[in-house]
């Protein structure tokens, strides 16, 4: 393992739960690894798989999907269809060349700030263990190329 | 498909980068990111400021909008959920509409969260950069008016629900009041006397009660719960259960001849209210101020529910009046509110979990809430301290932070265990002249006049042991502690161990979320501390508010407070929902989404995923289509969408595919 | 005659809490909010010249020297209830051993507390034997702490004997050799 | 059923009656003991005092020992050599740096332990595994009218709640009541009993058996029972020093459990290891019968 490799993480977080988590994670001065760049969606049942194999082909080593509990999503459940779409994903990744732990779908109340950094943590070291991200995808998976 | 929305074709970035103060300028290189930015594609100027969120720092991104023709706006500050609006209006007052509008958060996200500078200033970067290409694509929008409901829905009837519901039946509002309990009051109702001025709670209390009940714009439902709320912030449809209390409120009066007239002679039962220190018989009232003033009848203990067989003294008793109803069935009531206050409570710790200090193995350990009804004169002994055995005690010691600052319990001060224990020992002292112990680990008394009250103990000659107890028990090691409780404890301030005989102990117990928190929470879509008190908006900005829009919190079911706090709290409470309803309308973030019938191909895996019914199949078009007044805007038919026809304003796929190409470039 | 009560900051060892906290089980000596369970609780905290609260509130604050001789750390019959009950989770017992091992290490154990040439003797005779014989042990400790009380233990001694529930032979095992390798092993690696 | 067992250094010595009765009773109910090969001394508190990865490489010798007999539990009748051990299990998990020590001192000597034996003692097997309706089915001589303070002592109660409750434990009481015993609420049940303090500083250990026994003797039990072999020399041993250092008899018999529960086996007493104790608890024994004629 390459003992300087910090892997890029794209955190997709729902913005009732893991959102507030992070930002509450901020207020109580928690610290963890900068390495997670945070997208908010409104509910983790926005994220489009197509946006997570977006974020490998721009060059993500990883991506965190952060949702609410079941029973506790803020549009019923979203959190179960993100649940649903992310476990079909895994399977797919490998035939992408993409080892499935670089994907990681994590239940993260608004008041868990501290599971929120060890998640954070976790995680990064994961992805520094599987080493940075070669494996380009063929150019007709990607529909949504921004203009 | 961003030029169906009248956006000029290049776009003019105005980026502005905040320091607040050293917040973020410590951790963070501002003038490099600033700098940074001010060379990124269609950014017309990039400028830092100490604070961005200031008079002169709104004032300067105005100015640069009218100057320099900007036609976005990115600032990189907080987080989006303390200033995204307060930006949106400046942007608004520049002249553009205020969705070109976008945020970054670099102070909760990276400056109070990174160690190194360098990462930090990175991070920020990558953030600021994502936003700009995202901003890029930002349509021009209206934000969504509804029309709000005019009534109010307050859940408990202690003492923060009946001051929301008068507050708000005051202001010309009608209020819906529910309580799970027969009679409101709640826990003030159980309380003697209230710190520190020691004026009796219920002389206090029952005018508000009273005043409840008799409100033209109150809708009191009591022995209620609510099992089922849905809708959004201002058009909340509520479903409330009404237990039958085989006493029909509009025909009683409350003359109680029915108690009396039952066939049990004397009361058998534990009191509930008196928490078992007293008796009631099958049909009772909690307490004789209870409101409403009507007797429930307990099925579990009635006769004629048990054997069916009773010559049904009551129904005698009640005479023509025929006010009992045996046959009274469980009722179900739809409200529509516009607004709801959570003013559920709390419960107190149950002290058999802490098995050292004797509660529920020697008789003479109470609770503080049992003592609370020991003291007060219309409770089990009509105000007479005396033991369970009849004896008046004459040493009693007071342990304080019972469940209380214990991570082997809850970890939190309760707050107002201190001065209620002050005010019990006063009381005891007063009333019985006994010596009197607290046993406490630190003194907190920060309350308006509350270091005087405990001034004022100290001089009554009340004795203050600084230690927190270790054992309570009938071990007497020597002749003069028989038949005594001993209390063992560290007198940290001396430094060596005591052991001092008492008659009677009393367990300060700490506050704690009630049993139900947690399904009342999922029931109102609100989220909770990991304790599972129910979660604030912001800790000092919006301390009543909840995330969910339209639901605002009171008193202790959003943590430990006394009784000035909570009626503080109430009181902005009722104001926050006044504010809401006296709009007449919500505004909503215009994040819904739509779906374009050109792309659709009608596949309709949208139609079932829609948790709100909004989206419906026009057959003969052949394509989905979704109703925006009852889209929330969660977006789970974008992601499901296969074609792409389905869009979410505020999150198009534009929007979120070029902030993730932005954070990784 | 009038005992100086007065601490120098020169004479205190700030290094010595930093130390503590990194030993096994001391790690939350910081959270300590000097409620006084550990000392409520301790059925021997009346014997002690400092009640273990003071102790750990004299440990945070680097008063090494004071510790390391006060009696408190011998009389810890460690029976954890400190530990079961403190509200911050603080180790206590885990701390007082750490304690008598830096007394020992440093030499500076009282001659009034047997308990380190009981140690000591402890630690001889299980590497030698593996096992611990405890006639030989008491023997050994009583000669070395106070000669004296031999006699008084004699009538204890003899009556033991006579029950078979004293006996001077030493029970040894194979492993021994095993064991003074394993212990040997541990002091390489410290 | 079947345990690999660890008998600790002072069953060998002050508490071979324990040992005795001990093997009585399994054979009674037919719980087979296979010892431990070559065990060695579990550290003990003691060593805790000279230094904690030796301690903890002692004991993890014995666990090695047993996970190499292919067993997943390791039977102990002594509270503390059963806290040593299982101290051992705990810290080796939560300490890595501490385990790696330890296990290289094992390979040293061709052990290797992968913290997978459960340490069990003794009122655990027999209220949990063998269970208390079928000893109570095995009751030829009920203890009616025996009042008796069950004495739990420190170290298999504190500070891991492995089977019992760390601040009120229940377990000898329904033994005890199991056995037709009266058990005497006794508020001292868990308080220590100075452990090595009573050989070491007299003044100190023999106040703390002075209190415990004054105390049963107060409540007017006619017999003490202990579930550590330590303990009960402890109770047991000085009582002739301290009725004389406080002028006061506190003489009362102080058995060990499996004593107890052998008598109400039926189990003769000579197999109980009776003649090894300096208190003898035949007068208290005598009680039974009178109840059981009346």
């Amino acid at each position: 393992m390459n003992e300087d490799f910090e892997p890029r993480i794209v955190g997709m977080f729902c913005n009732w739960c893991t959102y507030l988590a992070a930002d509450l994670a901020g207020t109580s001065r928690m610290k963890y690894p900068p390495n997670v760049h945070v997208v908010r969606t409104m509910c983790s049942g926005r994220v489009d798989p197509q946006l997570i194999l977006w974020a490998f082909r721009c060059g993500a080593d990883g991506v965190l999907v952060g949702g609410c509990h079941f029973g506790d999503c803020h549009y019923q459940e979203g959190n179960h269809k993100a649940f649903r779409r992310i476990l079909l994903l895994k399977q797919l990744l490998p035939q992408l060349g993409i080892e499935p732990e670089r994907l990681r779908l994590e239940w993260i109340s608004a008041a868990e700030a501290d599971r929120l950094c060890a998640v954070i943590a976790d995680f990064r070291e994961q992805i520094r263990q599987l080493g940075p991200l070669r494996a380009p995808l063929e150019e007709e998976k990607m529909e949504h190329v921004p203009a | 498909m961003p030029n169906e929305h009248n956006v000029p074709a290049l776009p003019r970035i105005g980026v502005y980068v905040c320091h607040c103060g050293t917040n973020i300028a410590a951790r963070v290189d501002v003038a490099a990111v600033t700098e940074y930015a001010s060379h990124l594609p269609y950014v017309s100027v990039a400028r830092e400021y100490k604070y961005v969120c200031s008079d002169p720092g709104q004032e300067l991104i105005k100015k640069d909008i009218e100057e320099l023709k900007l036609n976005r706006v990115i600032v990189a500050s907080c987080s989006p959920h303390l200033h995204e609006h307060t930006f949106r209006l400046t942007t608004q007052a520049g002249g553009i509409n205020p969705y070109l509008f976008q945020m970054v958060n670099i102070r909760e996200h990276v400056s109070w969260v990174t160690e190194d500078s360098a990462a930090a200033t990175a991070k920020a970067k990558a953030l600021v950069r994502a936003a700009v290409q995202r901003v890029v694509f930002h349509e021009e929008l209206a934000p969504k008016s509804y029309p709000v409901h005019p009534q109010v829905l307050v859940v408990g009837g202690g003492i923060a629900g009946i001051h929301a519901a008068l507050t708000l039946a005051n202001a010309a509002k009608h209020v819906y009041l529910v309580e799970r309990e027969p009679s409101i009051g709640g826990h003030m109702a159980k309380f003697d006397k209230t710190f520190p001025t020691l004026d009796c709670a219920a002389c206090i209390l029952t005018p508000k009660m009273t005043a409840v009940k008799a409100h033209p714009n109150i809708t009191l439902l009591t022995y209620s719960e609510v099992t089922r709320v849905d809708g959004f912030v201002g058009n909340y449809r509520v479903q409330v259960k009404r237990k039958p209390r085989y006493v029909e409120e509009n025909k009683c009066l409350g003359c109680l001849e029915c108690i009396t007239g039952c066939v049990y002679k004397d009361a058998r039962y534990p009191s509930e209210f008196e928490l078992g220190l007293g008796k009631r018989k099958p049909i009772y009232v909690p307490f004789p101020q209870a409101v409403p003033l009507v007797p429930v009848i307990d099925a579990e203990t009635c006769i004629l529910f048990k054997s069916g067989k009773c010559p049904k003294g009551c129904v005698k008793a009640c005479g023509d009046r025929a006010a009992i109803n045996f046959d009274q069935k469980e009722e179900v009531l739809e409200l529509e509110v516009g607004a709801i206050i959570l003013a559920t409570g709390f419960q107190t710790f149950d002290a058999g979990r802490l098995p050292f200090y004797g509660y529920g193995l020697y008789p003479n350990v109470y609770t503080s809430l049992e003592v609370e009804r020991l003291v007060n004169a219309s409770g089990p002994t009509g105000g007479e301290i005396v033991l369970r055995d009849g004896r008046r005690p004459k040493r009693v010691g007071i342990i304080h932070c019972v469940g209380s600052r214990d991570d082997q319990t809850n970890r939190w001060c309760s707050r107002v265990c201190c001065m209620y224990s002050l005010k019990l020992a006063h009381l005891i002292k007063e009333r019985t002249g006994a010596e009197v112990y607290n046993f406490y680990i630190d003194m907190r008394t920060p309350g308006k006049g509350f270091e005087e009250f405990y001034q004022r103990l100290l001089d009554e000659q009340v004795h203050f042991i600084r230690g927190r107890v270790g054992e309570v028990n009938d071990w007497a090691a020597i002749p003069e502690e028989e038949g005594k409780l001993i209390i063992r404890v560290e007198d940290t301030l001396i430094g060596i161990a005591r052991r001092i005989p008492v008659d009677m102990v009393i367990l300060s117990v700490g506050l704690e979320p009630q049993a139900d928190a947690a399904e009342v929470r999922k029931l109102f879509n609100i989220t909770s501390s990991a304790e599972g008190w129910f979660l604030e908006r912001h800790p000092k900005l919006a301390p009543v508010n909840t995330f969910s829009d339209g639901i605002f919190l009171a008193g202790c079911c959003q943590g430990p407070k006394d009784i000035p706090d909570s009626v503080a709290q109430a009181g902005a409470a009722a104001a926050e929902a006044l504010a809401l309803i006296d709009k007449g309308c919500v505004e909503l973030e215009p994040n819904t989404a739509w779906i374009d019938a050109e792309h659709c191909s009608g596949c309709q895996a949208c139609v079932a995923l829609c948790p709100f019914t909004a989206i419906r199949f026009d057959a003969e078009r052949r394509v989905s289509v979704l109703n925006e007044a009852l889209c929330k805007g969660c977006g789970t038919c974008v992601a499901a969408c296969p074609s792409g026809a389905a869009q979410q304003h505020l999150f198009l796929d534009e929007e979120l595919f070029a902030e993730v190409e932005g954070v990784l470039a | 005659m009038f005992p100086v009560r007065l601490k120098y900051e020169a004479e205190l060892n700030r290094g010595f809490v930093y130390e503590l906290s990194k030993i096994p089980g001391c790690e939350r000596i910081w959270d300590c909010i000097q409620c006084g369970t550990c000392s409520g609780t301790c059925p021997l905290s009346i014997y002690m010249d400092y009640t273990p609260r003071t102790l750990i509130g004299m440990a945070r604050e680097g008063f090494m020297d004071d510790i390391l001789r006060s009696s408190t750390i011998w009389i810890c019959s460690s029976c954890y209830v400190c530990t079961v009950r403190c509200p911050r989770k603080l180790k206590v017992t885990d701390l007082m051993y750490a304690l008598k091992r830096y007394a020992i290490e440093l030499g500076v154990n009282s001659k009034r507390h047997p308990l380190p040439t009981v140690a000591a003797e402890f630690r001889r005779l299980v590497t030698k034997y593996g096992r611990n014989p405890e006639g030989r042990l008491s023997m050994r400790v009583l000669i070395k702490c106070n000669p004296l009380s031999i006699f008084r233990m004699a009538r204890l001694g003899r009556r033991l004997l006579m029950r078979g529930r004293f006996c001077l032979k030493r029970d040894v095992i194979q492993g021994r050799h095993a064991i003074r390798t394993m212990l040997q092993v541990i002091r390489e690696g410290s | 059923m079947k345990y690999v067992y660890f008998p600790g250094c002072c069953i060998h010595g002050s508490g071979r009656h324990c040992e005795e009765a001990l093997f009585a009773v399994f054979e009674k109910l037919g719980i087979e003991l296979e010892e431990l090969p070559d065990w060695n001394c579990c550290g003990s508190t003691v060593y805790l005092a000279i230094d904690e990865p030796s301690m903890f490489a002692l004991a993890a010798r014995n666990l090695a020992l047993t996970q190499k007999l292919g067993e997943k539990e390791l039977f102990t009748p002594c509270a503390g050599c059963f806290l040593a051990l299982h101290k051992t299990n705990d810290y080796l998990a939560q300490y890595p740096k501490l385990a790696e020590k330890v296990h290289r001192a094992l390979a040293a000597v061709g052990l290797e332990y992968n913290g997978q034996v459960q340490v069990r003692h003794l009122v655990d097997i027999l209220v949990n595994d063998y269970g208390l309706e079928r000893l109570q089915s095995q009751v030829v001589r009920k203890l009616e009218g025996l009042r008796v303070v069950p004495y739990y002592g420190c170290q298999f109660i504190r500070p891991y709640p492995v089977f019992d409750d760390v601040y009120s434990p229940t377990s000898m009481d329904r033994l005890l009541e199991c056995l037709g015993a009266e058990v005497v609420p006794y508020p001292l049940k868990t308080r220590c009993c100075g452990g090595p303090l009573a050989g070491m500083v007299g003044e100190v250990g023999y106040r703390l058996n002075y209190l415990l026994l004054k105390e049963a003797k107060r409540r007017n039990a006619d017999l003490v029972v202990t579930s550590c072999p330590f303990c009960q020399f402890n109770l047991e041993c000085y009582q002739d020093e301290i009725s004389e250092r406080y002028h006061e008899d506190v003489h009362i018999p102080t058995l060990f459990i499996a004593q107890v529960v052998g008598v109400a086996l039926g189990i003769p007493r000579e197999q109980l290891g009776f003649r090894r104790l300096l208190v003898s608890p035949e007068p208290a024994l005598e009680k039974i019968k009178e109840v059981a004629h009346a």
